[in-house]
Formats: structure tokens, C-alpha cells, sequence
């Protein structure tokens, strides 16, 4: 079995998304989402600063310290784009206009709820930034996420361990191994890498996963 | 390609049913999505809650939608205005429901549907006639009233130009409930006068991204 | 006695604006008020269908069905004005941003109350408009109105007799008798017409009133 | 003549005085009024409160004012972010109270603070440790937290553009907290890059109108 990469679940999950729709990408690995986008797939992105239409990184040259993202890296405009203020930007997050929010994860729960903003592993402040308003907020919710802790324990867990980000609002999970549907019948396996059976797949998860009904193998181009 | 344009009034109103709530924007006939609304009162729907400023004037608008029948209650800040013939003959014959709401937290109410707001508390209207049977609450002291989200299924709306993805700018105080009705909508048609290329508007001054707006239909 | 005119009390009233202030007139008399700004005083006007910065009537040729004021009425705007949503309008009504409002009214009870929204009088529907988001937000609520209704009874009452718009908002009343203030200590005369006297005034109005120390004679131009 | 310029920073900031609450804004170095919190920090003050995105980068702007031992209490989304250098040792040193919020309803607490709502609920939160000791509801079958209004004694924000009425354009994301914080400032200081001529400002456009507007002091 061969895990996917970052780039890999990053494609996996761009791949699914629908044309039209209103994106907020989280910091990290759900950034890069945005560079697989299928070609001609028209689909906007939201930052919580107050951008809609967010681009790509400027050409050299281009950058404009005025034009940032919610990460505070460079950012640009699409034709189509637009400002408005923060609170604007939280209306769209708050009010369900904002179509998906992707986000990273420490782990997600059998029911969807959320753990991604602390660990209680240091003696750092936490930081929530917008994260519970996206949870709470946004019409669907994916987390990207590898399957499995760094000690191999699963991120996908019968209750969450870590202090909550919002429940039940994960719908689908992209791991490295598998992309996940949160139902009302439990834990759906939806794709699987290859070389990877349901029982092996299991064996690294807490709760009782169940197969699709057209559950297919995952296949990615190599990144 | 993202395109939300449609080319009829009726596909621009598809899916309103029996019972919905339709809100129905404009300050006099300053951004008033009037032929949209004269289009929703030729369709066969009934029992309709339209939230409006005003209870129309004279026989067109508000005033037609009133006139044919399919509206049972009309939520309003100030029922007659203009010419309220209609208004004012059917709720002289009951055959209107009434709800007066002061026309800041009548905002505030599609605000906070638009903002997934569960409820605020305001200091208007409270210790009046029209906080009856609200929640009271004392803050700081002063008296506060319980208000909720009035979201709408349908929000009729006016804008002076569009793009494809529905990036609105309005005109001078055409501008008036548009943008926080657009936020409030589950589906919100904008009736526009032109349709301009997209990149073409300000990113500073558009006044509704499109977020908010599912159709577009040009009405020149 | 000479009461004053409809033209004379808004006169007073402009006369008592601070400049600076951001000012919103009620449809009616109020309205009158802004023909009386002095020379030179620079005020702002608000009206809550989404203007800062309202002029007066348009010239012939130069109306705008969509530049129109709280009453439907066509309007101008001056250099440094703004449009903005309805919400806005009322945020900034309710905010406690606008410095004043300057209302009409059936009644002021003695301790400010205001009841100027519906006088249940007549089978017609009330409406109450933006003036119970005026009266609980503005900072400060000026009541404009005739001293006595037509009847002849007073319009200043122990308690309002019709249902209020808001409780304890009205600071200051101008009437055609007087200029009065609501105080902790009572209904203050700051101002009376020639020809009257206080105990001329009580009788014509319900509180006891008091005469503000540094109270004077309304000397207001013809009109 | 309404003019709302002032020659000095010390003049933008007269009455600051201990135990205040500040608004800060600023979404990194966007949108920040860097100038006014540095002249801030020179001020002999104590005890303030900063509301502020994040709790500062490197030893300028709201890091310079937290390192100036003038801060009790840091409200904020997100308080390490870039370089935190000076947050992170006062948090280990305990010199410095830390309160949470997440981003969408700090910034809604400010909105209810400019518009007179005396609280409201939200889903942001529900069932989270930041929800400890909050009043809940359960509204539409979805479990709500009670929010209360976050406003300041001073508003420190920055624009691109202003004339002397205070009418405000800003600059691409640069105009993130700071129209908000417009609101819910008791005193609103804006330092400003431009001052052009009353009347030039697109009256479309103005994304802060004048009335929220105190002070205005020129660092270009």
C-alpha cells in the first residue's frame, strides 16, 4: 500500500469540487488545493480578510503587501473578485453562503465533530482564528487530514480527544489512505488507495467503517 | 462556466411555492424589483408572506401582488404609503395579515438571517405596544426586546448593474434594503438593468458579491 | 400671545444645532428645519433609506428618482455625502451614531417618553416607520409639535395617554409657546413667547413645569 | 467647518486613559495603524485592554504596544502569528490576561457594539471549551451561545483616503477589521495616507462614512 501524498490528497479533494461553489480553503495543506482545480471549473475562492475571487500567488513584481490571504501570504484578484470588510467576510462564513470550507484536522469524530484549533500539547497560547466559525458555519465542511497521528494512532475516532472545534459538521474526510463520508449510518469509505482493503483501512480507524456501495479505488496522478 | 442569468421571469421565480416568504425590496420605487414582483403575482401560488417597506402603492409592485390574492400576510414598517388603495381595502376587510415592525429591526432581522444569527437583543420597540408577548431582558440597564432572523425563501431585489457572477452594484438610494435582503434569501434573483462583462466592476465598490445572489434577469 | 409659526419653531430648533452633528429630520415639520441651518454651520443629514449628506430639492431638470429621502421625496446630495444600505442607515440609527433626531409628535410625558406612532384613532393600519429605531437609538430626540392638540388639551402629559414610541428619549420639545426641557428635575421653560407667562403656559400643559434659571423671551424673524 | 484633522498623534489619542479598551486593526501589517499604535505605546498609560486580530509580530505596532507593559488584557482570535516574539514571553511570564474569540464573532461582537444590539446568539463556539460559562439556547434545533457587545473606548484604524468629513476608501484587504471597528469605537481615530477635497470620494464607494469617524491624523 502505498499512501498518498499531500499533493495527492489535496488533488483528491479538488477533484470533487463543483463548479459554482464558494471555497475557503484552510492555512497549510488545504491551501494547495487550489492548484488542482480541473481546468475550465469555474470556482471562487473566499478568504476571511475580506477577499472573494482570490487568485494565485502574484507574478514577481506583482506582489502588493495590501493583498494577502488569511495565511498573511501574497495573494491577487480575479476578474470578478471583490473586497469588503471582515465582518462582511463572516456574514458569507456565518450565514451558510460560503459553499465548503476545507481544513486540516487533528481529528474528526464517527458524528463529524471537529478538533483542529489546540492539541493542549505545549505551553503556547492557542489560537482559534476563524476555524469555529467555518465549523459552525459553512454549508459543508471536508477535512484533509493525514490518517493517522504521528504515533500511528487514528485521527478518525470514535469521540474526539482533543477539545472540539464545532460537532457534527464534518461531512468528508480526505486522509492519505482513504476519503471518508460522515453519514447517518456510520463511517462510509467512499475511495481507498490501492493496495489497501477495508480490513486494513479498520485496522487504523476507531469507529466502524462501512464500504459505499460504489466505493472505488483511489487513482492519482504521481506528485 | 458561472453563469447566473436566466432568461425569463418565470425561470427567475421557479421553485416559489404555497407558503413561502417572499421578501420584496425597495423604498418607494427606488429599488423596487418591480417586474419581478408584477411577475410573481401572475403565478398560481398562494398564502405568500411578503416582507416589504411598504404595502405598495397604487396598482403595480407590492400593490398588484396584494391586489392578486396570493399574499395572506404582509410584514411591514409602514403599511400605507403613496397610494395604499390596496392596502388599505383589504385590511379593511381582513383579508390581510398585518405584522408592523419597526423598520431598523426589520433590517436587522434579515441581517441576522443573512449572518446565521439566532437572535438579538434591541432596544427598539421595547416597553411598546409592538414588543408584546417578546422576550424582555435588562442590559446595562436598559430595556431590550428578543428579535429573530426573518430570512426569506425567495429575495426579490433591484440592481443597477451585474456581472455573470452576480456582483451587484446599485444606484444612489436605489440602493436602500437590496444588499441585506440579497443576504437573506435562500434564493435571491436580482432583477437588473444591465449585465456588464465580468472584471469590468470596481472590486472597491461592488456593493452585493455574488455570493449572496443565485439569479440574475436583466430588465432594461 | 402670538404663537409661533410652523416655519418659526423649526427655526428655533435649527437655530439650537450644534455644527458638526449628523441630523436626522422627521417627514412633516421637521423636515423644515433644514431651511434654517444658519449661514456658514456645517450639518450633516441623515435619512435612513441610505444617505449621509442630503441636500435640498433638486433644481428643475435635475430630479433622480433614485435620489429620494425618507418621505419619497425627491432630494439632493452635497460634496462629501454618501449612499449606503438600509441597514447601515439604521446601524448608525441605532448605534447611538446620529447626534440627533428631530421628531414630531402627539405627546411627551414628563419624563420624555414620546407617542407619536399611532393615535388608534381610525380604522387605517398605523405604521411606525423608522421612529421607534430613532427614538430608542439616536443620541439625543428632539420632539416638535404644537403645544396643545385641536381640542386644546395639552400635549406635554404626566403620562402619555397613546401608546408610546419609546420611553424616556425626548430631551427637548419645541412647541408654538415654548422651548422645554425634559430634566430630572421637571419640565424646564429654557424659552417662552412674548405675551406669556409661566403660569399662562402651565395651564395649557399637564406636568409642573419649572423656569430654567437662564430662561428667555423667543425672539423668532417673521415667516 | 467640519474638520476632522488633528496635527498629532498625541493629539489623535488625547484621552486615552488607564483601563480603556482599544480596537486595533489590522490583518497582519494590512490595514494596520501602525503609526497611532506606536504613538500609543509612548503614552503614559496602564491596565488597557487591546482587541486585536493577533498579538503582534516582531517588537512594533501591537507587539511594541504589549512590550510597553501598558496592556492588562489581549482579546483575540489568533494570538501567535508571524514572529510573536513579545507575546509569547509575556504569556509564559503570565503578565499578560489572554481571551479567545474566534475571529467571525469578535468581529460580530464590535458590529453589535456600533449598532446598538445588546447581545445575540450564535452556533460559533456551541459546545466548545471558548463556550465555557455561556449562556446557551437551543434555537431550530441547533445549540447557541449568548455573545455580548465588544465596543471600545478607542478605535485605532487605518485607511487609504479620507476628506475632512472622515468619509474612508481603503486599499484591497487592507480594509479588513477597520470599517468595523469604525463603528464600535466611543472615539474612532483613523490615520489616513491621503486627505483629498471634500466631494472627491465616490459617494458609491465610501466604505466608512464620516459618521463613524472622530479623528483623523495624516502618516503617509
Amino acid at each position: 500500500m502505498k499512501p498518498l501524498t499531500r499533493r495527492q490528497m489535496a488533488w483528491c479533494a479538488a477533484r470533487d469540487i463543483v463548479e459554482g461553489w464558494y471555497i475557503n480553503l484552510g492555512i497549510g495543506m488545504p491551501t494547495m488545493v487550489s492548484d488542482y482545480i480541473p481546468d475550465g471549473r469555474e470556482i471562487i475562492f473566499h478568504s476571511e480578510n475580506g477577499i472573494l475571487g482570490m487568485g494565485g500567488a502574484p507574478k514577481p513584481g506583482e506582489e502588493d503587501p495590501d493583498l494577502i490571504n488569511a495565511g498573511r501570504g501574497l495573494t491577487t484578484l480575479v476578474p470578478g473578485g471583490s473586497f469588503f470588510h471582515h465582518n462582511e467576510a463572516f456574514v458569507m462564513i456565518r450565514g451558510g453562503h460560503v459553499d465548503l470550507s476545507i481544513m486540516g484536522a487533528y481529528e474528526v469524530s464517527a458524528k463529524g465533530d471537529l478538533a483542529n484549533w489546540t492539541t493542549d500539547s505545549d505551553t503556547l497560547a492557542p489560537g482559534v482564528g476563524g476555524a469555529m466559525d467555518l465549523a459552525a458555519g459553512a454549508k459543508r465542511v471536508w477535512a484533509l487530514m493525514e490518517h493517522n497521528a504521528k504515533d500511528g494512532s487514528p485521527r478518525i475516532r470514535e469521540t474526539c480527544s482533543l477539545p472540539l472545534t464545532a460537532s457534527g459538521c464534518v461531512t468528508r474526510i480526505y486522509t492519505n489512505m482513504a476519503v471518508l463520508d460522515i453519514t447517518p449510518d456510520g463511517v462510509a469509505v467512499r475511495e481507498i488507495v490501492e493496495g489497501l482493503d477495508l480490513a486494513g483501512l479498520q485496522k487504523v480507524t476507531e469507529p466502524k467503517l462501512v464500504l459505499a456501495s460504489d466505493w472505488k479505488m483511489i487513482v492519482a496522478p504521481e506528485m | 462556466m458561472i453563469d447566473k442569468r436566466v432568461e425569463s421571469f418565470a425561470a427567475a421565480l421557479a421553485g416559489v411555492k404555497d407558503g413561502d416568504v417572499i421578501l420584496c425590496s425597495g423604498f418607494g420605487k427606488a429599488g423596487e424589483p418591480r417586474a419581478l414582483i408584477d411577475a410573481l403575482a401572475e403565478i398560481d401560488v398562494r398564502d405568500l408572506t411578503v416582507v416589504s417597506n411598504n404595502g405598495g402603492s397604487g396598482v403595480n409592485g407590492v400593490a398588484g401582488l396584494l391586489k392578486s390574492g396570493r399574499v395572506r400576510k404582509l410584514i411591514c414598517s409602514y403599511p400605507r404609503s403613496g397610494d395604499p388603495v390596496v392596502f388599505d381595502q383589504l385590511y379593511r376587510e381582513q383579508k390581510l395579515e398585518l405584522e408592523i415592525v419597526p423598520q431598523g429591526t426589520m433590517s436587522e432581522r434579515m441581517r441576522a438571517a443573512g449572518a446565521g444569527i439566532g437572535g438579538f437583543f434591541t432596544r427598539t420597540g421595547a416597553g411598546t405596544r409592538l414588543a408584546e408577548g417578546k422576550e424582555t431582558r435588562m442590559i446595562d440597564g436598559q430595556l431590550h426586546i428578543f428579535e429573530k432572523p426573518l430570512p426569506g425563501d425567495f429575495a426579490l431585489i433591484m440592481a443597477q448593474c451585474a456581472d455573470r457572477w452576480g456582483n451587484l452594484i446599485y444606484r444612489k438610494a436605489a440602493r436602500n434594503f437590496n444588499p441585506v435582503m440579497a443576504t437573506a434569501g435562500k434564493v435571491t434573483v436580482a432583477q437588473i438593468a444591465e449585465l456588464v462583462d465580468l472584471g469590468t466592476l470596481d472590486p472597491e465598490a461592488i456593493a452585493t458579491p455574488g455570493i449572496y445572489v443565485d439569479r440574475l434577469v436583466v430588465s432594461p
